[in-house]
């Protein structure tokens, strides 16, 4: 009895592992890709380094300040812009999606207000950002705020609206009616019970929001591919454009600022892993 | 303190109906306690009193004053709802104070107030422990002193000590009439123990689909139930019934029993059940003169302090209740006789009490 | 049929104990209640011979084979959850056919048993209706039914009434106990009511912190009770006890309550208690209905005693006394009334009284 | 005996808590309704106009000044005769129908092996998930230089086959097509396994161990009661699947630019470029087009997972 349970542990660890090393491989790839010096950039297939032979900063050194010794062309930009452009638009796009969807969410848990808002916040959730360009576009350059910080945070507040109401709501309908009550009749005006009660009670899952949230818009590529030009270049972008006719793709150079924008998602994910699927799911589904 | 009323409330929540053209009126500082079967309405009462729900019509008032339109927050009540709804980011001192600080009361007076409750409840060395770390006796008591720490109109509990397991409710009972008379607080106690009811009540106030059924200090409302419905859900074991008919003069009869009871009914006649209550049948192994009545063991159930002995009579099952632990085996002849005095008898179309007390 | 047999059964979870040297047996066909406060141990042993659980040592055997090794599956046993644990995504009829089918039992006989089982549990229009759509009662019933049909030999129930509303609980208890009667079937069934497992049980094992305190008839339980735990835990409102020492004057025992009073002792049974007390310091029990409320003469030999609170609950008065260090409840019929404050003589009613040493809280008449 | 019994309205003169609530509540709605209007209604009457003429930001004039070229419905009627864009949708729904089926069932085995505990599960879960969490363009890149003809994928390939294996990956149009599907599956296989794990867990303990007491083995609990259960579940991920598919672009544009030609130009890609070159009065009417369809599919898939999720809300027990 007992040998084909242990038969199955190995089956099991074997298919696991399996998957992990496919997990792995690209992110591993690139993150030695990002310390190999020039030479090990490019090689013929025979002698593929899997790990960099001698490996160095030169890379990092290169796109934050613009040239380092063993590339000959200099960087006209270093990538620090495009760090700051991807924190700053990541970040206010956060506060204004988390702030007006936790007030939206609130209402229409507690309330039963807003009538069609619930449906057509999913609605702006399910179609592609390139259908609503145009427009935008128009109205960005009407408004001046192409290659904005503030241009950049307001659509990316827009676009990921959807989640932080979803996600804000199903955590309020967990909070039990008859805490908001006993501060009603304790003195509280129904404005005072959410700031004062609902609100503290919901601060980890509002943390958990704000990090969802983040990581969805610093994950953008589209958006600031179109509403940015030069200033507020963000990451995936600016890595898009470190593409010199002469030497073809800066692959060490590339491959660094791969590792740096893939830091933060990751982390803050392993972070929220709890929540992910209440979040994926518009709380359809809670783990 | 003040008086509490509803003048002919009703509120419904789409088809269900909360209550019905409810007339109620809460005396100042009495232990005013509201009973019934799990959802008939008991806690919509509360909500109403406390502005939580808007009745469709009719009159809420507190002190004398209609407060329909109010909020909760302006009407000075203060409630221990049936989870207790502590605040759980909050210390247990912290839960106390908020009333205070909410009402703006200064800081010295405030300390004041809630180390004055927490002496009176015991909770002293739990002020600053946060709800999730007290045990269900001790959350209790910080919902308790919530309420009480402030001086409000009123205060209103919705079942309170239901979730406390069987040794400390017994406890919690008494303490809470205890505060009631020493704190001089009109309380208005909702609750569907009926020996919890009993046992707290100044006043009690039975439910039926939303409407009043009777309303009578606990011995009114056991000894003289006004219908067939409260002598059923007021009493454990339950009260017996005989279906029977009623003939002219009161003279009650049911087939297959010879039972003669005659009741003073002025000139009803037709179906009527005769009520008995398990506590009011004596049993005897012989035949005792009298209007005994044969009948067998059916079932016995021994509860230590005293024992529920099932008797088939006839094709009916009468359930009596005897002090200590008599040893009977099913199915053994013995007579039965019912405490006259007690009996009460019962129109069977609308379950209205006729009369109580027959004679042999 | 089947006899359950545990055998110095221990379970752990991490440092905590849940089920400590257990030894109890239950025989063919009998009606054993495992009784206790929440986190006793009681669900635990329950999932010990279901087989849920694996003990960490120990045996459970039935008919007298230890049963360690057979799988969940295979035990035979039917078992019904505090929340039913009914299939919701099931019809009734699914849910009852469930134990058959997977028994890959022909469909003619399947269909025959699943009807006999509904007509008997009052299911039998039920049974094309959506699981989730049933009352709490039918759900009950249908928990029962459904590992019922199995005919297993061992039953075991985990607090089944607990959802229930008073009113049908009072009915469930008696259709149960004939339930069980009819189906001829061992089983042990899991509360912390005790008025539940007075009125059902044939025997009742008292557990506490994983231990068992003691198995007997229910009526022994509660006259008898072996310790102080068994005492406060059985009756409502529970057994009074009075700390007290046993003195020796010329002649005769009495026991000294202190400031409250001395109470000769004279009866009989009382006397054979204390000829085994190993020393003084005892506690003397007396249920509320044992005790004899007098005004205060002084002949009767109890204690004084003032009334501090009367509780009229229907049929019975339940009367609270306090003295210097003692505090007594007292059950009267319900038209007994007394003012609050009045001085009352407190003593126990002939062939009352239950004697526990105070060091190990164990019953003197224990033995 | 007792007053008159007067109606709530008037009684309620002064605010009563529900109104008073209802007026906090649309308050506390209004910035999500003023960015919903924001984005949707003015947007859309805006394309609706500008889809009906011919105008382009080249023409000099601005859009209001559209009305000059008015061409009524030319827009779409070439939008749907156009084979232009019916290409892109086509390869849309290609990758839709090889990717989503392939990570569900990857995402399925994956979270069967991950039903039960065992030590270190907490930390493979949290490693499967992180091809998740990658920023996707970032994940592009990745994939742009595994491709490679002279990077690890053929060189694995080689080793694997003993042969010297040079596939010219991102050059090649069937073989570009696979490269940017094995890219997409990789990233969102972890979105199919938590979920589908999640809806596993999701199926009631107790009831798994009631199944096992009546006699059921390992088979007959997962096809009798936790698939059954977990219907919505699938439907919910499939649906959440579909639509991420219609929003392919930073993968494939960051791969291969939706080359080679456009042999991997998805629908987004495609109206990108269409952007790109200011034709936005034809785009104009594909991107309405594309809303109503989509609006459509939202409709279907919001009252797919309504109904069973009502229909889980009826389990009482649960």
């Amino acid at each position: 009895m007992t040998n084909n349970r242990a038969l199955n542990e190995i089956g099991r660890y074997a298919l696991i592992l399996l998957a992990v090393v496919i997990a792995m491989v690209p992110i591993a790839w690139m993150a030695s890709m990002a310390f190999k010096p020039v030479e090990e950039w490019t090689m013929s297939a025979g002698e593929l380094t899997w790990w960099p032979r001698n490996p160095t900063f030169g890379n990092f050194e290169y796109i934050f300040t613009g040239q380092t010794e063993a590339v000959i062309i200099s960087l006209d930009r270093t990538a620090v812009g495009p760090v700051i452009a991807s924190l700053v638009t990541a970040l206010f796009g956060t506060v204004i999606a988390v702030t007006v969807g936790t007030l939206g969410a609130y209402a229409v848990s507690r309330f039963k207000v807003g009538g069609n808002l619930p449906l057509s916040v999913l609605q702006l959730r399910l179609f592609p950002p390139m259908a609503v360009m145009i427009p935008v576009m128009i109205m960005w350059t009407y408004l001046g705020m192409i290659d904005t910080w503030w241009g950049l945070s307001l659509i990316y507040g827009i676009v990921t609206l959807p989640f932080a109401f979803w996600l804000m709501m199903t955590f309020f309908d967990e909070v039990p009616r008859e805490i908001e009550e006993a501060a009603l009749v304790e003195g509280c005006s129904p404005w005072r019970a959410f700031y004062r009660v609902t609100l503290p009670m919901v601060k980890a899952p509002l943390a958990t929001t704000c990090l969802f949230v983040f990581i969805l818009n610093w994950s953008d590529f589209l958006i600031a591919l179109l509403l940015t030009t030069k200033d507020w270049v963000t990451i995936p972008v600016f890595m898009n454009e470190l593409f010199t006719a002469m030497t073809g793709p800066m692959y060490g150079a590339k491959a660094a600022l791969g590792l740096i924008a893939a830091i933060p998602p990751v982390v803050f994910g392993i972070i929220i892993q709890k929540h992910l699927v209440r979040g994926l799911t518009f709380g359809a589904l809670k783990q | 303190m003040a008086k509490l009323e509803l003048r002919g409330v009703t509120k419904t929540y789409g088809k269900t109906v909360g209550v019905a053209n409810i007339d109620l009126t809460v005396e100042d500082n009495e232990f005013f306690c509201i009973f019934g079967p799990p959802s008939t309405g008991k806690s919509t009462i509360l909500r109403l009193f406390l502005g939580l729900e808007t009745p469709d019509s009719g009159e809420v008032c507190i002190g004398g004053e209609v407060v329909n339109g109010r909020l909760p927050a302006e009407r000075d009540l203060a409630m221990v709802f049936q989870n207790l709804a502590l605040f759980p980011h909050m210390t247990a001192g912290e839960n106390l104070a908020f009333p205070l600080a909410e009402r703006k009361t200064p800081k010295a007076e405030r300390e004041r107030r809630v180390n004055e409750v927490a002496d009176k409840l015991h909770i002293g060395p739990l002020l600053n422990k946060i709800p999730a770390h007290l045990s269900g006796g001790e959350r209790q008591r910080v919902a308790i002193g919530r309420a009480l720490v402030r001086d409000s109109n009123a205060l209103l509990m919705d079942e309170p000590i239901s979730a406390l397991d069987a040794r400390l409710r017994e406890e919690m009972r008494v303490e809470l009439k205890r505060l009631q008379r020493e704190m001089h607080r009109t309380l208005v106690y909702v609750t569907h123990d009926q020996e919890e009811a009993m046992s707290v009540a100044d006043r009690l106030c039975i439910i039926r689909d939303g409407g009043i059924a009777q309303i009578g200090t606990p011995q009114e409302i056991y000894n003289a139930p006004n219908s067939r419905y409260v002598a059923e859900v007021i009493g454990a074991p339950p009260m017996n019934f005989i279906a029977g008919a009623i003939g002219e003069g009161g003279a009650f009869s049911a087939d297959g029993l010879d039972l003669a009871l005659t009741f003073k009914t002025n000139g009803a006649a037709g179906p009527g059940d005769v009520g008995v209550r398990p506590e009011d049948i004596v049993i005897e192994r012989e035949a005792p003169g009298g209007h005994a009545v044969a009948a067998t063991i059916y079932e016995v159930e021994p509860l230590g302090g005293f024992t529920v002995v099932a008797l088939s009579v006839g094709d009916s099952v009468l359930r009596a209740q005897i002090t200590g632990q008599p040893q009977f085996t099913l199915g053994e002849p013995v007579h039965l006789s019912l405490a006259l005095d007690k009996c009460h008898l019962f129109a069977s179309a609308d379950g209205a009490r006729i009369a109580t007390g027959a004679t042999g | 049929m089947s006899s359950i047999e545990l055998v110095n059964l221990t379970k752990r979870f991490g440092d905590l104990v849940a089920v400590n040297e257990l030894n109890l047996e239950i025989k063919d066909k009998e009606f054993v209640a495992l009784l206790g406060p929440s986190g006793c141990g009681k669900t635990t042993t329950m999932n010990l011979i279901a087989g849920i659980e694996n003990p960490d040592g120990g045996e459970v055997r039935f008919d007298g084979k230890n049963v360690g090794s057979v799988p969940l599956r295979k035990r035979g046993v039917g078992f019904v959850f505090q929340n039913y644990a009914i299939f919701t995504h099931m019809t009734t009829y699914k849910n009852l056919s469930f134990a058959l089918e997977v028994r890959g039992l022909p469909r003619d006989e399947i269909d025959r048993r699943v009807h006999e089982i509904a007509k008997l549990l009052d299911l039998e229009d039920r049974l094309p209706v959506p699981a989730a759509r049933l009352g709490v009662n039918e759900m009950q019933r249908l928990g029962i039914g459904r590992s019922a049909i199995a005919n297993p030999q061992i039953f075991l129930l985990d607090e089944p009434l607990s959802n229930l509303d008073a009113a049908f609980r009072a009915v469930m208890r008696t259709e149960l106990k004939h339930l069980q009667h009819q189906l001829g079937q061992t089983m042990v069934y899991v509360t912390h009511d005790q008025l539940e497992a007075m009125t059902m049980a044939d025997r009742i094992a008292v557990m506490d912190m994983g231990v068992l305190q003691q198995y007997g008839t229910p009526l022994e339980v509660y006259n008898r009770p072996r310790n102080l735990f068994v005492a406060r835990f059985m009756g409502s409102p529970s057994m009074n006890l009075l700390y007290c020492r046993l003195t020796e004057s010329d002649g005769g025992r009495a026991l000294d309550f202190d400031e409250s009073g001395r109470v000769e002792l004279h009866d009989e049974a009382l006397l054979k208690q204390c000829a085994s007390a190993r020393n003084a310091d005892l506690y003397f029990g007396m249920r509320p209905e044992d005790v004899e409320l007098s005004p205060v003469t002084g002949d009767r030999g109890g204690l004084a005693m003032t009334v501090t609170f009367v509780e009229h609950i229907g049929a019975r008065t339940i009367v609270h006394l306090r003295s210097a260090g003692h505090e007594v409840k007292a059950i009267e019929r319900n038209d007994f009334d007394v003012d609050i404050g009045a001085p009352m003589e407190v003593s126990p009613k002939p062939g009352a009284g239950w004697l526990f040493d105070a060091a190990t809280e164990i019953a003197l008449g224990a033995g | 005996m007792s007053a008159p019994a007067t109606t709530a309205k008037d009684a309620a003169g002064a605010v009563d808590l529900a109104a008073r609530g209802r007026k906090l509540g649309l308050l506390m709605t209004l910035p999500a309704q003023l960015l919903l209007v924001f984005i949707f209604a003015f947007p859309a009457l805006m394309q609706i106009y500008i889809s009906l003429t011919w105008w382009t930001p080249g023409d000099g004039t601005i859009w209001i000044y559209a009305y000059e070229s008015f061409v009524w419905f030319d827009n779409y009627v070439e939008l749907i005769t156009s084979e232009r864009l019916w290409e892109p949708i086509g390869r849309t729904m290609l990758i839709l129908i090889v990717v989503v089926p392939v990570e569900f069932v990857i995402g399925f085995g994956l979270a069967v092996l991950f039903v039960d505990s065992f030590p270190g599960k907490r930390v493979f879960y949290s490693i499967l998930l992180t091809p998740m969490m990658v920023v996707p363009a970032v994940a592009g890149y990745m994939f742009f230089m595994l491709f490679q003809s002279n990077g690890p994928i053929n060189q694995i390939l080689s080793l694997l086959t003993g042969t010297d294996v040079e596939l010219v990956w991102l050059g090649d149009t069937t073989l570009a097509m696979i490269a940017v599907m094995i890219a997409d599956i990789w990233q969102w296989t972890p979105l199919m396994f938590l979920i589908l794990l999640a809806g596993i867990l999701g199926v009631p303990e107790d009831q798994l161990k009631a199944a096992t007491l009546l006699g059921a083995n390992w088979g007959q609990k997962f096809w009798r009661i936790v698939l059954p259960r977990m219907r919505t579940v699938i439907i919910i991920a499939i649906v959440i699947r579909a639509v991420e598919a219609f929003k392919l672009f930073d993968v494939m544009y960051v791969m291969t630019k939706g080359g080679p030609g456009v042999a991997t130009e998805t629908i987004s890609i495609y109206i990108y470029k269409l952007f790109k070159q200011l034709e936005w009065s034809y785009l104009a009417a594909v991107d309405l087009s594309i809303l109503i369809a989509l609006s459509v599919i939202a409709v279907i898939g919001m009252t797919l997972m309504a109904k069973a999720k009502q229909k889980r809300a009826g389990d009482v027990v649960d």
